[in-house]
Protein backbone atom coordinates (compact mmCIF):
# COMPACT_ATOMS: atom_id res chain seq x y z
CA UNK A 1 0.00 0.00 0.00
CA UNK A 2 1.08 3.77 -1.09
CA UNK A 3 0.68 6.17 1.67
CA UNK A 4 1.09 9.76 0.72
CA UNK A 5 3.07 11.95 2.83
CA UNK A 6 2.93 15.73 3.90
CA UNK A 7 4.73 18.61 6.16
CA UNK A 8 6.89 16.94 8.15
CA UNK A 9 5.87 13.29 7.89
CA UNK A 10 7.39 14.15 4.14
CA UNK A 11 10.88 14.67 5.95
CA UNK A 12 10.62 11.91 8.46
CA UNK A 13 10.03 9.46 5.31
CA UNK A 14 12.72 10.89 3.68
CA UNK A 15 9.91 10.66 0.52
CA UNK A 16 6.47 12.39 -0.34
CA UNK A 17 5.08 8.78 -0.38
CA UNK A 18 6.57 5.32 1.78
CA UNK A 19 5.47 1.83 0.90
CA UNK A 20 3.56 -0.38 3.43
CA UNK A 21 3.49 -4.03 2.79
CA UNK A 22 -0.01 -5.17 1.72
CA UNK A 23 -2.07 -6.86 4.71
CA UNK A 24 -0.27 -5.00 6.93
CA UNK A 25 -3.10 -2.91 8.55
CA UNK A 26 -6.50 -3.19 7.20
CA UNK A 27 -7.52 0.23 9.60
CA UNK A 28 -6.75 3.24 9.92
CA UNK A 29 -5.62 2.56 13.43
CA UNK A 30 -3.30 -0.28 12.52
CA UNK A 31 -1.80 1.42 9.77
CA UNK A 32 -0.79 4.46 12.55
CA UNK A 33 0.66 1.50 14.58
CA UNK A 34 3.03 -0.21 11.33
CA UNK A 35 3.87 3.41 10.81
CA UNK A 36 4.89 4.00 14.01
CA UNK A 37 7.19 1.24 14.27
CA UNK A 38 8.87 1.80 10.90
CA UNK A 39 9.31 5.61 11.78
CA UNK A 40 10.02 6.14 15.31
CA UNK A 41 9.88 9.83 14.85
CA UNK A 42 6.04 9.60 13.80
CA UNK A 43 5.87 8.84 17.88
CA UNK A 44 7.17 12.42 18.91
CA UNK A 45 4.74 14.13 16.60
CA UNK A 46 1.66 15.78 18.83
CA UNK A 47 -0.67 13.19 16.93
CA UNK A 48 -0.99 12.34 13.22
CA UNK A 49 -4.06 11.12 11.66
CA UNK A 50 -4.76 9.16 8.61
CA UNK A 51 -6.58 10.39 5.71
CA UNK A 52 -8.71 7.57 3.31
CA UNK A 53 -9.67 9.11 0.18
CA UNK A 54 -9.20 12.48 0.93
CA UNK A 55 -11.45 12.28 3.97
CA UNK A 56 -10.32 11.67 8.05
CA UNK A 57 -10.39 8.42 8.76
CA UNK A 58 -11.71 7.28 11.80
CA UNK A 59 -9.85 4.32 14.32
CA UNK A 60 -11.79 1.76 12.74
CA UNK A 61 -11.87 2.99 9.30
CA UNK A 62 -11.38 0.13 6.93
CA UNK A 63 -8.64 0.52 4.12
CA UNK A 64 -9.74 -1.32 0.51
CA UNK A 65 -7.02 -1.69 -2.03
CA UNK A 66 -7.33 1.30 -4.34
CA UNK A 67 -8.18 4.05 -1.68
CA UNK A 68 -5.96 6.96 -1.71
CA UNK A 69 -4.66 6.77 1.90
CA UNK A 70 -2.55 9.74 3.54
CA UNK A 71 -0.64 10.30 6.49
CA UNK A 72 -1.65 14.03 8.11
CA UNK A 73 0.69 15.22 11.09
CA UNK A 74 -0.47 18.43 12.52
CA UNK A 75 -2.13 20.79 10.31
CA UNK A 76 -0.89 24.76 10.32
CA UNK A 77 -2.38 25.94 7.73
CA UNK A 78 -3.77 30.08 7.90
CA UNK B 1 -22.32 31.33 -3.20
CA UNK B 2 -18.93 29.72 -2.51
CA UNK B 3 -15.58 30.31 -3.91
CA UNK B 4 -12.84 28.37 -2.51
CA UNK B 5 -9.28 28.04 -4.17
CA UNK B 6 -5.53 27.08 -3.56
CA UNK B 7 -2.94 28.94 -5.31
CA UNK B 8 0.32 29.11 -6.08
CA UNK B 9 0.32 32.82 -6.78
CA UNK B 10 -0.21 36.03 -4.43
CA UNK B 11 -3.71 36.33 -3.44
CA UNK B 12 -5.52 39.41 -5.00
CA UNK B 13 -7.60 40.77 -1.52
CA UNK B 14 -9.42 43.33 -3.93
CA UNK B 15 -10.87 40.98 -6.28
CA UNK B 16 -11.94 38.43 -3.25
CA UNK B 17 -13.72 41.66 -1.81
CA UNK B 18 -14.96 42.18 -5.29
CA UNK B 19 -16.11 39.17 -6.05
CA UNK B 20 -18.18 38.94 -2.25
CA UNK B 21 -19.92 42.13 -3.01
CA UNK B 22 -23.73 42.19 -3.29
CA UNK B 23 -26.56 44.77 -3.48
CA UNK B 24 -28.25 41.83 -1.35
CA UNK B 25 -25.34 42.31 1.53
CA UNK B 26 -25.22 44.87 4.10
CA UNK B 27 -21.83 44.00 5.35
CA UNK B 28 -19.04 42.38 4.14
CA UNK B 29 -16.11 40.46 6.89
CA UNK B 30 -12.57 39.95 5.68
CA UNK B 31 -9.62 38.00 7.02
CA UNK B 32 -6.23 38.83 5.71
CA UNK B 33 -3.61 36.61 7.64
CA UNK B 34 -0.39 37.88 6.98
CA UNK B 35 3.43 36.83 7.52
CA UNK B 36 4.82 38.38 10.76
CA UNK B 37 7.96 38.84 10.98
CA UNK B 38 8.71 37.46 14.40
CA UNK B 39 7.46 33.76 16.20
CA UNK B 40 7.98 34.18 19.74
CA UNK B 41 11.24 36.35 19.37
CA UNK B 42 12.73 34.70 16.50
CA UNK B 43 12.85 36.06 12.70
CA UNK B 44 10.98 34.61 10.03
CA UNK B 45 13.05 34.55 6.93
CA UNK B 46 10.38 32.68 4.77
CA UNK B 47 7.42 30.18 5.15
CA UNK B 48 6.75 27.25 3.19
CA UNK B 49 3.60 26.01 2.36
CA UNK B 50 2.36 22.10 1.74
CA UNK B 51 -0.75 21.70 0.89
CA UNK B 52 -2.72 18.03 0.44
CA UNK B 53 -4.15 19.69 -2.65
CA UNK B 54 -7.77 17.68 -3.21
CA UNK B 55 -8.23 17.43 0.52
CA UNK B 56 -8.03 20.47 1.62
CA UNK B 57 -10.00 21.79 -0.96
CA UNK B 58 -12.43 19.13 0.13
CA UNK B 59 -11.85 20.36 4.21
CA UNK B 60 -12.18 24.57 2.82
CA UNK B 61 -15.37 23.29 0.87
CA UNK B 62 -17.24 21.71 4.38
CA UNK B 63 -15.94 24.62 6.00
CA UNK B 64 -17.78 26.75 3.34
CA UNK B 65 -20.92 24.74 3.40
CA UNK B 66 -21.39 24.31 7.06
CA UNK B 67 -21.09 28.46 7.70
CA UNK B 68 -23.85 28.33 4.83
CA UNK B 69 -26.01 26.57 7.01
CA UNK B 70 -25.20 27.84 10.54
CA UNK B 71 -25.66 32.10 9.47
CA UNK B 72 -27.84 33.66 6.47
CA UNK B 73 -24.67 34.61 4.73
CA UNK B 74 -24.55 35.81 0.89
CA UNK B 75 -21.24 35.09 -0.13
CA UNK B 76 -18.32 32.86 1.02
CA UNK B 77 -14.44 33.17 -0.34
CA UNK B 78 -11.57 30.81 1.15
CA UNK B 79 -8.29 31.41 -0.62
CA UNK B 80 -5.26 29.91 0.84
CA UNK B 81 -1.38 30.08 -0.81
CA UNK B 82 0.50 27.25 -1.51
CA UNK B 83 4.78 27.57 -1.74
CA UNK B 84 6.98 29.83 -0.04
CA UNK B 85 5.84 33.03 1.32
CA UNK B 86 8.26 35.87 2.72
CA UNK B 87 6.96 38.78 5.52
CA UNK B 88 4.04 40.52 4.41
CA UNK B 89 2.62 38.00 2.30
CA UNK B 90 -0.50 36.66 2.39
CA UNK B 91 -0.98 33.00 3.51
CA UNK B 92 -4.95 33.28 3.54
CA UNK B 93 -7.82 35.36 2.73
CA UNK B 94 -11.69 34.84 3.62
CA UNK B 95 -14.44 37.59 2.91
CA UNK B 96 -17.46 36.92 4.09
CA UNK B 97 -20.48 39.00 3.17
CA UNK B 98 -24.38 38.67 4.55
CA UNK B 99 -27.37 41.24 4.87
CA UNK B 100 -26.17 42.24 8.42
CA UNK B 101 -23.32 42.41 10.02
CA UNK B 102 -23.07 39.92 13.02
CA UNK B 103 -23.42 37.25 10.61
CA UNK B 104 -20.45 38.10 8.46
CA UNK B 105 -18.32 38.59 11.85
CA UNK B 106 -19.48 35.35 13.33
CA UNK B 107 -19.24 33.24 10.03
CA UNK B 108 -15.29 35.01 8.94
CA UNK B 109 -14.45 34.28 12.71
CA UNK B 110 -15.39 30.46 12.46
CA UNK B 111 -14.19 29.90 9.29
CA UNK B 112 -10.39 30.91 10.03
CA UNK B 113 -10.57 29.56 13.26
CA UNK B 114 -11.93 25.88 11.57
CA UNK B 115 -9.79 26.36 8.68
CA UNK B 116 -6.39 26.27 10.93
CA UNK B 117 -7.68 23.03 12.85
CA UNK B 118 -9.10 21.05 9.53
CA UNK B 119 -7.97 21.98 6.51
CA UNK B 120 -4.58 19.82 5.57
CA UNK B 121 -2.07 22.73 5.08
CA UNK B 122 1.24 22.76 6.78
CA UNK B 123 3.33 25.41 7.70
CA UNK B 124 7.38 25.44 7.68
CA UNK B 125 8.76 28.43 9.85
CA UNK B 126 12.44 28.85 8.41
CA UNK B 127 14.64 31.19 10.53
CA UNK B 128 18.53 32.29 9.94
CA UNK B 129 19.34 29.89 12.25
CA UNK B 130 16.94 26.65 11.87
CA UNK B 131 13.52 25.57 10.55
CA UNK B 132 10.58 24.11 12.15
CA UNK B 133 6.71 22.84 10.85
CA UNK B 134 4.85 24.82 12.98
CA UNK B 135 2.28 22.60 15.45
CA UNK B 136 4.34 19.52 14.58
CA UNK B 137 5.48 19.33 18.44
CA UNK B 138 4.23 18.96 21.63
CA UNK C 1 -1.45 53.76 14.48
CA UNK C 2 -4.62 55.49 13.85
CA UNK C 3 -6.20 56.54 10.86
CA UNK C 4 -9.76 58.53 10.78
CA UNK C 5 -11.06 60.06 8.11
CA UNK C 6 -14.34 61.52 6.63
CA UNK C 7 -14.57 61.90 3.03
CA UNK C 8 -17.30 62.84 0.27
CA UNK C 9 -15.35 60.95 -2.01
CA UNK C 10 -15.93 56.83 -2.67
CA UNK C 11 -13.64 55.14 0.17
CA UNK C 12 -10.70 53.27 -1.71
CA UNK C 13 -10.78 49.52 0.47
CA UNK C 14 -7.51 48.43 -1.21
CA UNK C 15 -6.00 51.71 0.26
CA UNK C 16 -7.35 51.25 3.24
CA UNK C 17 -5.92 47.80 3.98
CA UNK C 18 -2.55 48.70 2.59
CA UNK C 19 -1.91 51.60 5.66
CA UNK C 20 -2.76 48.81 7.52
CA UNK C 21 -0.11 45.57 6.66
CA UNK C 22 2.85 45.56 8.48
CA UNK C 23 5.51 43.43 9.60
CA UNK C 24 4.72 42.52 12.89
CA UNK C 25 0.94 41.84 11.85
CA UNK C 26 -0.38 38.52 11.68
CA UNK C 27 -3.78 39.54 10.87
CA UNK C 28 -6.06 41.74 9.79
CA UNK C 29 -10.09 42.02 10.31
CA UNK C 30 -12.09 44.23 7.57
CA UNK C 31 -15.62 45.13 7.92
CA UNK C 32 -16.68 47.28 4.98
CA UNK C 33 -20.14 48.08 4.87
CA UNK C 34 -22.39 47.80 1.40
CA UNK C 35 -25.65 50.01 1.04
CA UNK C 36 -28.26 46.99 0.31
CA UNK C 37 -31.22 47.11 -2.13
CA UNK C 38 -33.85 46.66 0.23
CA UNK C 39 -34.91 47.61 3.56
CA UNK C 40 -37.69 45.25 5.31
CA UNK C 41 -39.11 44.75 1.90
CA UNK C 42 -38.48 48.41 0.41
CA UNK C 43 -37.02 49.19 -2.45
CA UNK C 44 -33.83 51.47 -1.61
CA UNK C 45 -33.19 54.06 -4.50
CA UNK C 46 -30.28 55.79 -2.25
CA UNK C 47 -28.39 56.62 0.84
CA UNK C 48 -28.14 60.48 2.15
CA UNK C 49 -25.49 60.56 4.93
CA UNK C 50 -25.20 63.54 7.21
CA UNK C 51 -22.31 64.29 9.69
CA UNK C 52 -21.35 66.50 12.06
CA UNK C 53 -17.74 66.41 11.06
CA UNK C 54 -15.80 68.06 13.48
CA UNK C 55 -17.79 66.05 16.68
CA UNK C 56 -17.63 62.50 14.36
CA UNK C 57 -13.94 62.57 13.98
CA UNK C 58 -13.22 62.86 17.44
CA UNK C 59 -16.17 60.22 18.74
CA UNK C 60 -13.97 57.83 15.74
CA UNK C 61 -10.45 59.28 17.11
CA UNK C 62 -12.02 58.03 20.70
CA UNK C 63 -13.57 54.60 19.43
CA UNK C 64 -9.57 54.02 17.91
CA UNK C 65 -8.21 54.53 20.85
CA UNK C 66 -10.60 52.74 23.57
CA UNK C 67 -9.39 50.16 21.31
CA UNK C 68 -5.90 50.28 21.37
CA UNK C 69 -6.08 50.61 24.97
CA UNK C 70 -8.45 47.03 25.09
CA UNK C 71 -6.83 44.68 22.59
CA UNK C 72 -3.12 44.44 21.41
CA UNK C 73 -3.10 45.38 18.02
CA UNK C 74 -1.05 47.44 15.13
CA UNK C 75 -2.91 49.66 12.96
CA UNK C 76 -6.60 50.75 13.09
CA UNK C 77 -8.05 52.64 10.43
CA UNK C 78 -12.12 54.13 10.67
CA UNK C 79 -12.77 55.60 7.20
CA UNK C 80 -16.97 56.89 6.84
CA UNK C 81 -18.53 58.13 3.87
CA UNK C 82 -20.49 61.29 3.69
CA UNK C 83 -22.77 62.43 1.28
CA UNK C 84 -25.17 60.62 -1.13
CA UNK C 85 -24.80 57.02 -1.98
CA UNK C 86 -26.30 54.20 -3.79
CA UNK C 87 -26.73 50.42 -4.07
CA UNK C 88 -23.47 48.70 -3.33
CA UNK C 89 -21.81 51.62 -2.46
CA UNK C 90 -19.32 51.86 0.43
CA UNK C 91 -20.54 54.11 3.64
CA UNK C 92 -18.44 52.57 5.97
CA UNK C 93 -14.41 50.52 6.12
CA UNK C 94 -12.78 49.34 9.01
CA UNK C 95 -9.57 47.62 9.16
CA UNK C 96 -7.59 46.66 12.11
CA UNK C 97 -4.33 44.43 12.04
CA UNK C 98 -2.80 43.01 15.06
CA UNK C 99 -0.04 40.22 16.01
CA UNK C 100 -3.01 37.62 16.58
CA UNK C 101 -6.18 37.35 14.77
CA UNK C 102 -8.20 37.25 17.87
CA UNK C 103 -7.74 40.47 18.75
CA UNK C 104 -7.91 42.02 15.23
CA UNK C 105 -11.38 40.41 14.93
CA UNK C 106 -12.86 41.74 18.64
CA UNK C 107 -11.61 45.00 17.95
CA UNK C 108 -12.70 45.25 14.54
CA UNK C 109 -16.32 44.47 15.63
CA UNK C 110 -15.85 46.77 19.03
CA UNK C 111 -15.57 49.76 16.42
CA UNK C 112 -18.30 49.12 14.04
CA UNK C 113 -20.94 48.09 17.06
CA UNK C 114 -19.71 51.46 18.86
CA UNK C 115 -19.20 53.32 15.73
CA UNK C 116 -23.41 52.47 15.40
CA UNK C 117 -23.89 53.97 18.56
CA UNK C 118 -21.58 57.15 19.13
CA UNK C 119 -20.33 58.45 16.43
CA UNK C 120 -22.84 61.37 14.53
CA UNK C 121 -23.74 60.42 11.29
CA UNK C 122 -27.29 60.54 10.30
CA UNK C 123 -28.22 58.35 7.17
CA UNK C 124 -31.40 59.03 5.46
CA UNK C 125 -32.90 55.63 3.38
CA UNK C 126 -34.59 57.55 0.37
CA UNK C 127 -37.12 55.19 -1.57
CA UNK C 128 -39.46 55.15 -4.40
CA UNK C 129 -42.42 56.28 -2.47
CA UNK C 130 -40.80 58.39 0.29
CA UNK C 131 -37.95 58.77 2.74
CA UNK C 132 -36.96 58.36 6.67
CA UNK C 133 -34.25 59.25 8.40
CA UNK C 134 -32.89 56.12 9.74
CA UNK C 135 -33.46 55.42 13.90
CA UNK C 136 -34.91 58.39 14.38
CA UNK C 137 -38.33 57.87 15.51
CA UNK C 138 -39.35 54.30 17.80
CA UNK D 1 -27.75 80.94 21.35
CA UNK D 2 -27.05 79.40 17.89
CA UNK D 3 -27.66 75.65 17.93
CA UNK D 4 -26.37 73.39 14.83
CA UNK D 5 -28.78 70.87 13.40
CA UNK D 6 -27.77 67.39 11.58
CA UNK D 7 -30.27 64.67 10.70
CA UNK D 8 -33.76 64.64 10.96
CA UNK D 9 -33.68 67.73 13.39
CA UNK D 10 -32.56 70.28 10.38
CA UNK D 11 -35.65 69.07 8.86
CA UNK D 12 -37.57 69.60 11.92
CA UNK D 13 -35.87 73.18 11.94
CA UNK D 14 -36.15 73.85 8.55
CA UNK D 15 -32.00 75.04 9.00
CA UNK D 16 -28.97 73.99 9.64
CA UNK D 17 -28.97 76.04 12.57
CA UNK D 18 -31.40 77.43 14.83
CA UNK D 19 -31.39 80.55 17.22
CA UNK D 20 -32.38 79.91 21.02
CA UNK D 21 -32.77 82.69 23.35
CA UNK D 22 -29.66 83.52 25.05
CA UNK D 23 -30.48 83.11 28.93
CA UNK D 24 -33.40 80.84 28.59
CA UNK D 25 -30.86 77.77 28.39
CA UNK D 26 -27.84 77.66 30.90
CA UNK D 27 -27.51 73.54 31.05
CA UNK D 28 -28.29 70.63 28.30
CA UNK D 29 -30.97 69.71 29.44
CA UNK D 30 -32.57 73.12 29.89
CA UNK D 31 -31.94 73.44 26.21
CA UNK D 32 -33.44 70.16 25.41
CA UNK D 33 -36.63 71.71 27.38
CA UNK D 34 -36.61 74.85 25.56
CA UNK D 35 -36.21 72.99 21.75
CA UNK D 36 -39.12 70.73 22.99
CA UNK D 37 -41.35 73.47 23.46
CA UNK D 38 -40.50 75.55 20.13
CA UNK D 39 -40.45 72.11 17.52
CA UNK D 40 -42.74 69.68 19.38
CA UNK D 41 -41.86 67.27 16.60
CA UNK D 42 -38.67 66.56 18.35
CA UNK D 43 -40.52 65.30 21.45
CA UNK D 44 -41.66 62.44 18.92
CA UNK D 45 -37.97 61.66 18.18
CA UNK D 46 -36.59 58.55 19.92
CA UNK D 47 -34.48 60.41 21.50
CA UNK D 48 -31.89 63.52 21.11
CA UNK D 49 -28.72 64.72 22.54
CA UNK D 50 -26.75 67.88 23.06
CA UNK D 51 -23.45 68.14 22.59
CA UNK D 52 -21.39 71.07 23.68
CA UNK D 53 -18.48 71.80 21.66
CA UNK D 54 -18.00 68.07 19.80
CA UNK D 55 -19.00 66.29 23.17
CA UNK D 56 -21.69 64.73 23.98
CA UNK D 57 -23.43 66.75 27.12
CA UNK D 58 -24.56 65.46 30.59
CA UNK D 59 -28.04 66.93 31.52
CA UNK D 60 -26.30 68.87 34.00
CA UNK D 61 -23.41 70.12 31.65
CA UNK D 62 -23.61 73.48 31.76
CA UNK D 63 -23.46 76.42 28.28
CA UNK D 64 -21.11 79.04 28.61
CA UNK D 65 -21.28 82.03 25.75
CA UNK D 66 -19.37 81.00 22.47
CA UNK D 67 -19.79 77.27 23.40
CA UNK D 68 -20.19 75.36 19.84
CA UNK D 69 -23.90 73.95 20.62
CA UNK D 70 -25.81 70.95 18.47
CA UNK D 71 -28.46 69.44 18.82
CA UNK D 72 -28.28 65.56 17.82
CA UNK D 73 -30.87 63.24 17.38
CA UNK D 74 -30.64 59.48 16.99
CA UNK D 75 -27.24 58.19 15.33
CA UNK D 76 -27.10 56.09 12.15
CA UNK D 77 -23.52 56.06 11.18
CA UNK D 78 -22.23 52.57 9.26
Amino acid sequence: MKVLAFGIAREIFGSATVEVAAGSASTAAELQDVLKLQYPRLAQLSSFMIAVNGEYAQPGTTINEGDEVAIIPPVSGG
Amino acid sequence: MIDIKISSEPLDVSSCIAWAMSPEAGGIDVFIGTVRNMTKGKQVVRLEFDAYEGMALKEMNKIAEDLCAKWPVTKVLIHHRAGVLSVGDIPVVIVVSAAHRAAAFDACRYAIDTLKETVPIWKKEVFEDGEQWVAAHP
